[in-house]
């Protein structure tokens, strides 16, 4: 019971939900600031929320009615389950569980698949190359990503819990830290699909991307997920690296991947691989040789 | 809740430019930039049909155009409001006499609102949409 | 090099008429065309601008103009065909920038050319009648034909397996109704992957016929139609149309008329280009550049505003003059709006062109190279970035003010997607540098004299010409001396541009292929010249305003006595 | 009841269907029930184990050995329902060795002796040969498997051999450490799995063989036998950290090589059977660590694999049964018709991608953990790099059945009017896949009590993993998801599919087939994807080509002439008498 209780209303759905809410107002108002705006109103997240599950829900003809109905479920659920793990390690660290910290990053896997199958079970052409392309930046980032997690591991030796890494001195500080947490910034900012990295939505491309087909709630899913996603991974993030969480942590964090998402243009898959694989995998990997050798 | 109410708070817009002169699709982008920025309204555009909240209807409809808003209007998600933006999407305007044209618009599809202007300024614009807006919420 | 092209048609030339010294018609016989097209084309290497189809009643006309990017002649092949069934043939093969026209001419005036390799339609729907010609003079002006219930979708091709290369072919939709196009247009790119091997470009959607309507029009109101045409170059229409309707006439404008149409032409330049660089910029998903475009595009507006009362369709342009007056009190503020322009573009200069993603972007994407844009016979700044020096307001602008002061044309080299915005921001700069120096000679002229009185048009044919942001604006009228054009071709910028979309798109990813569709700045209502006619109803027939306006003269007589 | 009694009683059912004459239909409702009565055997077995006295020397009987003994049961009756479905001709024969392999499977674990296991470890390679045969086209294929499962078994002769020089006996017994028996016997526990640089007979024999085949062999039994093997040597030898270092290393290059080849395959069959060998990457990763939950994380691997990839195996036999082809560019759109199939795919490729809290996760995560356990030992470096290498491989592995489940049933593929009969799914085809998928399921939920209690007791995990909850979660939100759902009261209305306004037409299907188009074409993978198309990395073409090239040297210097023959014969003896001269 009190399990559940986690799950939907502290540190999990809810609160996570209204966190997120509050970031995405943030990230608006902040670039429409930067773009000579003045951007939404406080409340514009929950109006949007609120009105797409007033609206109907159309489905494609062709689609896998299922898998289109259940993806933006799993999605936010997914998201959710992050959000909840994550969250009990600093509300509740007598709650959590030992070797919290793969579990995460295992979950947090889920909601991209969610969404190469929503756009797969569209039937949309569009949509398609949205999923391929989706799955394309999971292969980018996941490799980098594992990689500045295993430099934790190496600080922190063998640490897989989250409330034990928070406890011990915040990684950064450190040569191969600070590289490693440098890195996890750009797989954040790929994590949650913004600019450069929003080539799975690209708008101008390719219209919505996977999203094209939904519509009404099912899209209100997907937007409840995102939410959460956004609320959470910086949380993530900053647990990690930056020895815990607090507003001010929080809210820098934000800011960089706002201020990234407006000072640049899209990447393409292509290039995206690159500069993972290519340029930040041996970027991580010099870190990793360091945390062994003990910088 | 009336859905309108909570439609009326967060526009999202699909922009339907058929045979138009470019100039009203121009100004559609224009209110959203930084001088009349139509955002601080929770209107957005979106690319998608499926998205939209509503559809703003530029241009008189020529043969190859018209088929599609049908099948678009179709296949949007419903509450949805059309706009008919622009001289040419209102009345056909100088078009009347074009040997590729059919039928104006809201004989295609029920209109909410009309804006009209060659090309609306944005002003116009705003009035239309916050008039769209008190529509959706029953004031008018 | 009038000697030369004298020399080189030598036997074929059946009449030469010389209307000016920038314009010269040559009759040749049709058996001729290829070879002289051919000639003109390769051996002299003038630049295809159009053709233009006529309808003469008793014999079909078509004009090919080739244009002297040095000199800024223009010469005109002309040939004659039967009415029914008449054949031309083709020159698709040899200008591949003809296809379109061809096709165009064969849909909307019935000429069938032989030997074009494609022959289908281009601009009017499947279910439109055969044999029914709207450009035709027996095509009675404002009828509509027939339209079945949802007929007009292009009919399912049943190609189950596309193969190129020994792979399989996918068809990626770009459009009709894509945020990256403001206007309805239709590319299917044929992706492997996401690699794009092969585009095909479906026009169409923005079709309105203005050819035709402007032949139910006064030449007066002609201006504002051709100002619909296209709202970003709403200026360079009409300008280029009055250059025509001036060229057939003969007539020189008053100083002041030029430089008033050069300042408030090249305002809609530098609104037209920052235009780009931020749709550019959204299309790459740099929304910044394009709010930060966008916000002082809007002092480019007021100072349109300011000058024609309007943010958009400016109605500067008439016959023989400008309709309105700069006046001379509100010239240093609008020079000091004007210089305000030059850190702003400072700021996009260094923002946009040092960008490291920017480049990766756009560096070597979407290559135009100098043969592909001379053969494709593309126009403005998607032609000088590969190299081509040809700037029409440098050659042949017949009333503007560019001759009299000091700017230069803008080369890039390299063709690609980088080059056509170095070029396009580039070019802001010596428009900037253009409005200055105009408002500084307009300061020192008197107010009021801006037109000269046009009274008739008489009997003739005149081609203006005129640089738009986007390229080459082209218009040719002819006149029999009624108060209508008998014709009137247009021909936009991007009607060469797009086409050549179909070469400089192909090899790179999707992504690439988004901004590539974009840098030609393509302007599909323009591609599409729509007809137009004012008052759709017909209040008043042709007696009846004949009365009224006897009535109205009675009474003005009445009156003056 | 006798332990012999599965052994005897499959020899006998193989040679009773032998010798009947090919009546279809009795043998396709016989064959499962014979299964069904094997395993009952095998689970009454397995709570009453009745070893004779004077055979305990004979039998192994230990956690390792039930835990196989029961798998291989199981998947006998699985795959003998989805057989009777799918094998059209000479039923008799295919069930004869079918239960022929039972046999000699069931022998394999048993047998404490080497010879024995030796005996019954070529059986199996044969019946493989014998059952590939099945589908026309195979022969190739089939005979570079015998060769290279043959050459195998050699190498476990010789590693007998020293083992017994060591020991002095047959027995399966510890032994002292000897570099030559390991290798030798690891060599053919790495043919069997189909571990590198041993795996090249796997993608052929999957792309020719019939899938049930393939997911009876290949896909479960030859994995369960060789990573048995592997495990029984580890048990058996104390291995110097050094070895096991490789061992793992060789573990993380398999798991990387193979899905990245898996990553641009354009066949189905070839795909998965490219992850047939990335899987035994993890496996021997996790027993090459060594240490308990690292060999706990592998068996359980193994076991896990063995299922999601038959399901997956059978599933695409079913997309290949109705569609005639497993070309991923020709398919599409198919989980309208399959669905299934597509449901279990989807939850067997979830388990191999290792999404908790699917089966899949839970043994990767004990392989983890080992893993990281053994950093703390030796190599540190080197072991994160294994790990990080596991790690990126279940992203890899996730990517390329992403794209195999959009190649084959999602996308925008539409098929015509009528399809639906064409395309009907068969019970005895669904079936087992319903079973296998359901017990990805529950191996993954109930993992503690189905398979750490009982094997290992209290394991001391680092990391503790509660899947119950997560599924409990999972579940939670999703009623919570179908709640907002019905709140809302959502209208669900069908329309067109949105591309821009124009209809879709057929050829706009994307396949999933090109995804890693990107990839395949980008440097340096070109140049390397170039190379192993070539089979440049096929250990058998090589040999094959240098065998090949010696004998065509041998042919240009015998070449029929006397007097050649003559010299050399008197160039050797100088050269023998030269030597002898210097000695």
């Amino acid at each position: 019971m009190k399990t559940i209780f986690y799950f939907l209303v502290f540190p999990g759905f809810l609160f996570a939900l209204i966190v997120g809410m509050v970031a995405s107002y943030i990230e608006r108002k902040v670039t429409a600031r930067v773009q000579w705006r003045v951007g939404p109103p406080i409340l514009q997240p929950w109006y949007d929320l609120l009105k797409l599950f007033t609206k109907e829900s159309v489905v494609p003809e062709n689609a896998h009615l299922l898998t289109f109905l259940a993806t933006p479920v799993l999605f936010m659920v997914s998201a959710t389950l992050v959000a909840m793990y994550a969250g009990m390690a600093f509300f509740f660290p007598d709650a959590a569980f030992q070797g919290d910290l793969i579990v995460i990053v295992y979950l947090l896997t889920i909601p991209p698949i969610c969404l190469i199958l929503a756009g797969a079970a569209s039937a949309n052409p569009l949509a398609s190359l949205g999923a391929s392309r989706e799955i394309k930046l999971v292969l980018s980032y996941e490799l980098v990503f594992w990689m500045t997690i295993a430099v934790i591991w190496v600080k922190t030796g063998g640490e897989l819990s989250l409330v034990n890494i928070m406890n011990k001195p915040p990684v950064m500080y450190s040569y191969s830290g600070g590289i490693a947490s440098v890195l996890a910034l750009f797989v954040m900012q790929a994590k949650l699909g913004r600019v450069p990295f929003d080539i799975a939505e690209a708008e101008t491309e390719i219209m919505a991307g996977a999203y094209i087909e939904y519509s009404g709630p099912l899209l209100g899913f997907f937007k409840m997920g995102q939410y959460i996603l956004l609320a959470t991974l910086p949380f993530f993030i900053s647990s990690i690296f930056w020895g815990g969480v607090n507003v001010f942590k929080y809210v820098a964090l934000l800011v960089i991947v706002i201020l990234v998402e407006n000072t640049n243009p899209r990447l393409k898959v292509k290039q995206c691989l690159k500069l993972f694989w290519f340029i930040l995998f041996p970027l991580s990997l010099v870190a990793l040789i360091l945390a062994v050798v003990g910088l | 809740m009336n859905k309108l109410k909570i439609l009326s708070k967060s526009i999202w817009v699909f922009h339907f430019a058929s045979a138009a002169c470019n100039n009203c699709d121009i100004e559609i982008l224009d209110v959203l930039t930084p001088r009349f920025d139509v955002e601080r309204f929770g209107v957005k555009l979106v690319g998608s049909i499926k998205h939209a909240d509503a559809m703003l209807v530029s241009g008189m409809m020529n043969r190859k155009g018209a088929e599609f808003l049908k099948d678009l209007y179709d296949q949007a998600p419903k509450p949805l409001a059309v706009i008919a933006f622009g001289s040419c999407a209102s009345s056909m305007g100088m078009f009347k006499v074009s040997y590729n044209r059919v039928i104006p618009v809201d004989e295609i599809i029920p209109v909410t609102a009309y804006i009209p202007g060659c090309p609306p300024r944005p002003e116009a614009i705003i009035d239309g949409i916050v008039k769209v807006v008190k529509k959706l919420r029953g004031e008018i | 090099m009038i000697n030369k092209v004298k020399d080189i048609l030598q036997g074929k030339i059946i009449k030469w008429e010389e209307k000016s010294s920038k314009r010269h018609y040559i009759e040749i016989d049709k058996k001729d065309l290829r070879s002289a097209a051919e000639l003109l084309f390769r051996k002299l290497e003038l630049r295809f601008c159009i053709a233009t189809g006529l309808d003469n009643v008793k014999n079909m006309e078509v004009l090919y103009h080739f244009s002297d990017d040095k000199t800024g002649v223009v010469y005109s092949l002309r040939v004659f065909t039967d009415r029914d069934k008449g054949k031309i043939p083709s020159i698709a093969d040899i200008i591949k920038g003809a296809t379109w026209i061809e096709r165009e001419m064969r849909e909307l005036l019935g000429i069938e050319f032989t030997g074009a390799a494609d022959t289908s339609r281009l601009l009017l729907d499947p279910t439109w009648p055969e044999g029914v010609y709207p450009l035709r003079k027996d095509y009675e002006y404002g009828r509509k034909e027939p339209r079945g219930e949802d007929s007009c979708r292009r009919p399912n091709i049943k190609i189950e397996e596309l193969t190129k290369n020994g792979k399989k072919t996918k068809i990626i939709p770009i459009g009709p109704y894509h945020p990256l196009q403001e206007e309805p247009e239709f590319f299917e790119l044929m992706v492997q992957g996401e690699k794009v091997i092969d585009l095909n470009i479906n026009l169409g959607y923005n079709h309105r016929g203005i050819e035709k309507i402007a032949e139910g029009k006064h030449w007066d109101q002609v201006t504002f139609l051709v100002e619909r045409i296209c709202g970003i170059c709403s200026c360079s229409h009409p300008y280029a149309y009055v250059n025509a309707v001036e060229d057939l006439l003969g007539l020189e404008i008053p100083l002041r008329a030029k430089y008033v149409r050069t300042v408030i032409a090249e305002l809609e330049r530098i609104h037209s280009h920052l235009l780009w660089l931020g749709l550019a910029g959204h299309f790459l998903g740099y929304n910044t550049v394009w709010m930060w475009a966008w916000k002082y595009r809007e002092t480019v507006l007021d100072l349109c505003e300011q000058i024609s009362g309007n943010r958009n369709h400016y109605a500067m342009m008439r016959i023989g003059g400008v309709r309105k007056d700069i006046f001379n009190s509100e010239i240093d503020g609008m020079k000091e709006k004007a210089a305000s322009l030059v850190p702003i573009l400072d700021l996009f200069k260094g923002a946009v062109i040092d960008d490291p993603v920017i480049h990766a972007r756009t560096k070597n994407i979407g290559v135009l190279s100098k043969e592909e844009a001379i053969n494709y016979c593309v126009t403005g700044p998607t032609a000088r970035p590969s190299g081509l020096d040809q700037d029409i307001r440098k050659i042949d602008i017949l009333n503007g003010a560019y001759q009299l002061i000091e700017w230069d044309v803008i080369v890039c080299q390299n063709g690609d997607i980088f080059d056509k915005t170095v070029c396009r921001v580039l070019e802001m700069y010596e428009s900037v540098k253009i409005i200055t120096q105009c408002l500084d000679k307009l300061k020192g002229l008197k107010e009021g004299n801006i037109w000269e009185e046009v009274r008739e048009i008489p009997p003739g044919e005149g081609i203006g010409r005129y640089e738009a942001p986007r390229g080459e604006v082209w218009h040719y009228v002819r006149s029999d001396g009624g108060n209508t054009p008998v014709r009137h071709k247009i021909r936009a910028p991007s009607y060469m541009n797009v086409l050549s979309n179909e070469l400089a798109a192909v090899g790179g990813d999707v992504s690439d292929a988004a901004i590539t569709l974009a840098a030609v700045d393509p302007c599909y209502c323009c591609t599409e010249r729509m007809q137009a006619v004012e008052n759709g109803n017909v209040k008043y027939n042709w007696e009846e305003l004949l009365r009224l306006s006897e009535e109205k003269t009675k009474r003005l007589r009445g009156e003056l006595k | 009841m006798n332990i012999f009694l599965p052994i005897i009683f499959n020899l006998i059912v193989a040679f009773v269907l032998f010798i009947t004459p090919d009546w279809k239909k009795p043998l396709k409702v016989i064959a499962p029930i014979l299964a069904f009565a094997n395993i009952v055997i095998g689970v009454y077995l397995l709570f009453n184990p009745n070893i004779p006295e004077k055979y305990t020397a004979w039998i192994l009987w230990d956690n390792l050995t039930k835990l196989v003994f029961f798998f291989i049961g199981f998947f006998g009756l699985v795959l003998s329902i989805y057989s009777a479905g799918f094998i059209k001709k000479k039923l008799n024969k295919y069930f004869s060795y079918f239960f022929l392999t039972l046999a000699s499977a069931y022998g394999i674990i048993l047998s404490a002796n080497w010879i024995v296991l030796i005996i019954f470890w070529g059986i199996s390679g044969i019946t493989l040969y014998l059952m590939m045969q099945f589908n026309s086209g195979a022969n190739l294929a089939a005979k570079k498997t015998l060769i290279i499962l043959g050459g195998s078994d050699s190498f476990l002769i010789l590693g007998v051999a020293v083992l017994y020089r060591l020991t002095g006996s047959f027995g399966i017994l510890s032994s002292t450490w000897s570099m030559i028996a390991f290798v030798c016997i690891a060599a053919a526990a790495f043919a069997k799995a189909g571990n590198m640089p041993f795996h090249i007979w796997i993608p052929d024999c999957a792309d020719k063989a019939p899938p049930p085949v393939t997911a009876f062999m290949p896909a479960s039994l030859d994995k369960l036998l060789g990573i048995y093997l592997l495990a029984r040597i580890f048990s058996i030898i104390t291995i110097p950290p050094v070895v096991k270092i490789s061992v793992m290393l060789i573990g993380s290059i398999t798991i990387i090589c193979a899905v990245f080849m898996a990553l641009t395959q354009h066949t189905a069959k070839k795909l998965l059977s490219y992850h047939a060998i990335s899987q035994v990457g993890y496996m021997v990763l996790g027993i090459g660590t060594g240490n308990p939950l690292g060999i706990a994380g592998g068996l359980f691997h193994m076991i896990n694999n063995s299922i999601y990839k038959s399901c997956l195996f059978l599933g695409t036999g079913q997309v290949e049964k109705v569609s005639k082809t497993d070309h991923l560019d020709k398919l599409g759109g198919l989980a309208k018709y399959l669905p299934i199939t597509f449901t279990s795919m989807l939850i067997a490729s979830f388990a191999i991608s290792g999404l908790p809290p699917l089966n899949g996760f839970f043994s990767k995560w004990l392989i983890y953990q080992g893993v990281l356990a053994a950093t703390a030992e030796q190599y540190p470096f080197l072991s994160i790099l294994c790990l990080l290498a596991a790690l990126f491989g279940s992203a890899l592995t996730l990517a390329s059945f992403m794209k195999l489940m959009h190649a084959l049933f999602l996308g925008a593929k539409k098929y015509p009017k009528g399809a639906e009969k064409k395309f009907k799914e068969k019970f005895s085809l669904v079936f087992p896949q319903i079973i296998l998928a359901l017990s990805c399921i529950v191996l993954g939920v109930f993992a503690f009590d189905l398979f750490i209690k009982p094997m290992y007791g209290n394991l001391t995990l680092t990391g503790l993993w509660h899947p119950k909850m997560a599924m409990l979660l999972i579940v939670v939100g999703l009623v919570l998801g179908a709640l907002i759902f019905l709140i809302s009261r959502i209208k669900i209305r069908r329309v067109k599919g949105f591309a821009g306004g124009e209809g879709l037409r057929p050829d706009m299907h994307i396949s999933g087939a090109d995804f890693y188009e990107g990839i395949e074409n980008g440097q340096p993978f070109k140049f390397i994807y170039g190379l192993a198309e070539k089979k440049l990395f096929d250990l058998y073409e090589v040999l094959k080509a240098m065998a090949f090239y010696v004998i065509k040297l041998l042919r240009y210097l015998h070449n029929g002439v006397l007097t050649n023959y003559l010299s050399w014969i008197l160039a050797g003896g100088v050269i023998i008498l030269v030597v002898i001269w210097f000695m």
